[in-house]
């Protein structure tokens, strides 16, 4: 089922804009994450397209060639994650998987046979009869996934799915998550605001500031081709690096970068995989900081601005604290955006 | 081992002293009872004197009574109320709380000043309507007194239910009839139990109500006055008290394994 | 719109019952008292009457030293039980709690037991210790009846108190009592002032305990009942029924803007 | 000051051993972090370091020469800073950093004296007057960290310090607190679940698994040459290859891996780093997911054994799903770790 929204918004009776028009696109069978941090707007999104929040005069949400605008959540036939997960602690897992099925008022085999099927999927099996209460933070997951599957809904909206479990099992979660939803083969729509959990899960994102979408592409369009300064340090935590533009060559405190174009009316920002300690390199720094990553040291330099410039440094050792190192950036990693303020 | 070693040795005469002061009562209480000149029988005549067995069963009937009405319309009130934003709910509220403020005899006064002889419903009915000296009386009087209680444990329950839960019942397609049924009355049961238990140990021990409507309303602390003040019968009036106080004590036990520990800490 | 603006419809008519029923009788209270031959001078007249003005004040006086006693008595055994774990532990919370069963009439009838003129402490000091007639065996008897309720609550809101602060305050070099004036003490406070609020409500308004003593105590409940039944004095009655009422609604009003929403949600 | 902890262990009443016998010795200055799971003792250690906790019967707690096994927290005088900051709401921001002056009964103008000083090393000065309750989660842990800090305290402890914050403040906050722990010049140790946060702040690791330190050292050290496979896990997520140990190669479903040295009793390790798509490596997989995460793909491999093994792939584009490559793995990479129970 194709989702698709034309110049939905949200201002709350005080006043406050909690969305500016948005339009959206997603294909049948997509993936999309809405990120971005928090305040943004993209649970108050996600919570119209569910129907649990009414959006300004004006505003379209359509299931496939359905208008579902003015339907009430019961009748729009979604299925719904909650950041909490909000599983019913007086059923048992098998009673909330049920539930939407029996509120479907379908016939007990069916219900049975569906509901079977859905736990082999989420391999929830040695759980069936457990209370909800004795669950570990990845089960409810689970469980929660099941029970807004069951009904074959005509989409699946997730609000924050990983944010209440604890970071050790939210890396693991992350590939639970993008596995079963494949498995389920269904339009979904969940919102995020960790850039790695989007990028894992989603097949396209949507970048959200200031209750606007700035940006929607896969995650290697964001992450090569930001359009905007705020996506791209949103999207791989891009450093701007202060200095004067003149042509092609930015001047910055620390020396003088070759730019990969003219770009008078631009802001120059780099990723710190970008940043290479070497001896050859144009510019001058201070070692200030150091810290082992496993992979690489996370460098931090000074003398190239006022703010921190953070390099990863793959070598063995890292270079001494207090020392000068002189330091490169290929052109075609610099990205040139658009002059423009961040709160906009 | 412990620093606070110490402290606790202050604390110890202190509890030893409470216990005495609240358990010592209630001995002598249960002494007297079967000293008088019945002995231990005086139970068995408890149960078997139609006068006191019947006082027993009404205060319980009209408690049960009292407690299931008080819940019915203070959860359905409360849902609205605490669900709902509206010019003047503040203003409501309070109204519904004031009765808080006035104790039994008034309660009872009010409810003679309504169905009394000179009531307001005898004037407006002109002389058909008097409720006030019979058992109707004493309910509508314990139901004044139980509805402000029952009503604030129930909408200070509804705020501490997560809405998620009910977002996602209609996400699943109930309706409002399910989402009350499936999430919210689960939600709420345990304070409900808990609030309940109050209501019931408080109408089975109201005195002042009764005894300002008076007359023929055999309730069980009526009994036990009438029987220790003007029969000077030591010995039944502990027997009705250990009584009364039983079955009040048993029911709150029951609520509270029900509800968790903050049963009575409402009471 | 919203898909349940049906089911709150059908609330509506229920809320202006209730409001109704609750609103009705207490303006029916107002009207009665200023209707007297005295009119609006009978609230004057209760402020000018020593016979009145007396014994308000003396409720008011009994009530708050209840209040102070029960906190004292109930924050310290109350702290020590919630802090300790030991043997025995479930009964004695089971002993303290067993008053909450019995109501005043009963209260009022262990106080005479005790201290009455057949009393245990009378045939103890052979004829020398009677206080059970005296404001002393009040103050006792409603004592008797706060300690629980008080003492429920201190523990519900001990284990409530996140025991990391008072690590904290030992890590930083506080003893014992340190801990308790700098952190027991203000993270109970609410939950103090809300459970003395309803002991202090619950003081001002007790009939049973002090009808059951009786003879020369004049506490405004009883005043009121004797304005009615004995003299009939209807308007007078209203009256004090209307500033006691007052007097411990506004008490818990400021206790609840003290402590939050939860202060009447104990009662 | 020097902290030593001789042969300290802990038993609860019920039977459960929370703490096996354990050594550690902390040099002045030092910041040293306890890293392992949950339930492995560690926040126990801490607990008993600070008083907070009694030990088991012949543990030996030493604070420099002073034996202090048998002192109550109050006169240990320890600075700690608890998982939720246990900050007093009933006090200002200040209120709450003189606290541990005042309990000291030091006199108003030198209290006032330290405060200052603190306050402003932890650049709290806009918020001084401000209510606990007014404050952000990173202002409540400068706070925390302030109060234990101002009455000089002998060591600095911290229990997981920055698990009360949610995920993109975390990152930001490691860094600050790394740097105010080395500007505060004090022996400091830490517990924490996070491998990336234990390596950014502490000098020193002490890992730590069912009771027991099992191994200490740098960051580095952990990570290039983890004894146990615990350790190789646990930091770094190495991964288990799964086959048959001959000599110095390894069988395995995909192919034939050398090794750097024959291993017949061991179990070989491997990095997702050190895992290469190399068309003439010598083992053959089946590419299951991929994943793109801005620096590079995280590609499942099926094949080389029952688990997917992951590889880190730094090209511009990832293999197709489903198709099949070579992989190949450096011998230097491999890590061969004695073969043991993971529970012992």
């Amino acid at each position: 089922m194709t989702l698709t929204l034309k110049s939905v918004s949200k201002t709350y009776p005080d006043g406050t804009v909690a969305l500016q028009p948005t339009e959206l696109h997603v294909e049948p069978g997509e993936i999309v994450s809405l990120l971005g941090p928090s305040g943004c707007g993209k649970t108050t999104l996600l919570r119209i397209i569910a129907g649990l929040e009414t959006p300004n005069a004006g505003s379209e949400v359509r299931f496939g060639d359905d208008d579902v605008t003015n339907m009430p959540v019961e009748h729009r036939k979604v299925g719904m994650v909650f950041q909490s997960y909000a599983l019913f602690p007086n059923m048992s897992v098998k009673g909330n998987i049920a539930y939407g099925l029996k509120m479907q008022k379908l016939g007990r085999d069916a219900i049975e046979e569906r509901v079977t099927e859905v736990i082999r999927l989420c391999q929830l099996e040695p759980y069936v009869d457990r209370r909800i209460t004795a669950l570990s933070g990845g089960q409810r997951q689970r469980v929660a996934l099941a029970r807004a599957f069951a009904p074959r809904p005509r989409i699946l909206l997730l609000d924050e799915p990983l944010s209440a479990l604890d970071a050790a099992l939210r890396v693991t979660l992350r590939e639970e998550l993008a596995g079963l939803l494949r498995r389920f083969n269904i339009t979904a729509l969940f919102v995020t605001h960790d850039q790695d959990e989007a990028m894992a899960i989603a097949d396209k994102v949507a970048v959200m500031s200031h209750g606007k979408v700035v940006q929607t592409g896969t995650p290697e369009e964001l992450y090569r081709n930001p359009k905007t300064s705020f996506v791209a340090g949103f999207v791989g935590h891009a450093m701007q690096l202060e200095g004067q533009v003149r042509g092609s060559v930015l001047e910055m405190s620390g020396g003088r970068l070759e730019l990969p174009r003219a770009g008078d009316d631009c802001d120059v920002y780099v990723r710190a995989e970008d940043v290479a300690l070497d001896e050859a390199g144009p510019l001058k720094a201070t070692v200030e900081s150091s810290t082992f990553l496993g992979t690489h040291y996370r460098v931090g330099l000074s003398g190239l601005g006022a703010r921190t410039i953070f390099a990863n440094h793959a070598g063995q050792k890292s270079p001494a604290l207090g020392s000068q190192v002189r330091v490169a950036m290929h052109p075609s990693a610099l990205m040139l955006l658009p002059r423009e303020d961040d709160r906009s | 081992m412990r620093p606070n070693a110490f402290v606790q040795l202050c604390f110890l005469p202190l509890i030893i002293f409470t216990l005495a002061f609240l358990a010592l009562p209630l001995v002598r209480l249960f002494v007297s009872s079967v000293s008088g000149e019945d002995g231990w029988s005086i139970y068995w005549k408890v149960v078997t004197t139609p006068r006191y067995l019947d006082a027993l069963l009404q205060t319980v009937f009209v408690s049960l009574a009292v407690t299931i009405a008080a819940l019915v319309i203070s959860t359905t009130v409360g849902l609205f109320l605490a669900r709902n934003e509206f010019r003047g709910r503040g203003m409501i509220l309070s109204v519904l709380t004031l009765p808080l403020a006035f104790p039994g005899v008034v309660i009872g006064f009010l409810i003679i000043l309504l169905g009394g002889r000179q009531g307001l419903f005898n004037q407006i009915t002109s002389g058909h309507v008097v409720f006030a000296y019979t058992m109707f009386g004493l309910f509508l009087g314990y139901l004044y007194f139980s509805i402000p209680r029952v009503l604030l444990t129930v909408m200070a329950a509804t705020e501490k239910l997560d809405p998620a839960l009910e977002e996602a019942a209609r996400s699943l397609g109930a309706g409002s009839f399910h989402v009350i049924k499936d999430v919210i009355m689960p939600g709420l049961a345990p304070s409900l139990v808990a609030a309940g238990a109050i209501a019931f140990a408080t109408a089975m021990g109201a005195f002042g109500t009764a005894f300002t409507l008076a007359t023929n309303i055999d309730v069980l602390p009526m009994v036990i006055y009438t029987e220790f003040t003007l029969s000077a019968n030591i010995a039944m009036a502990a027997a009705l008290s250990v009584v009364l106080g039983l079955v009040t004590w048993l029911l709150l036990v029951i609520a509270r394994s029900f509800s968790g520990t903050t049963a009575a800490a409402g009471g």
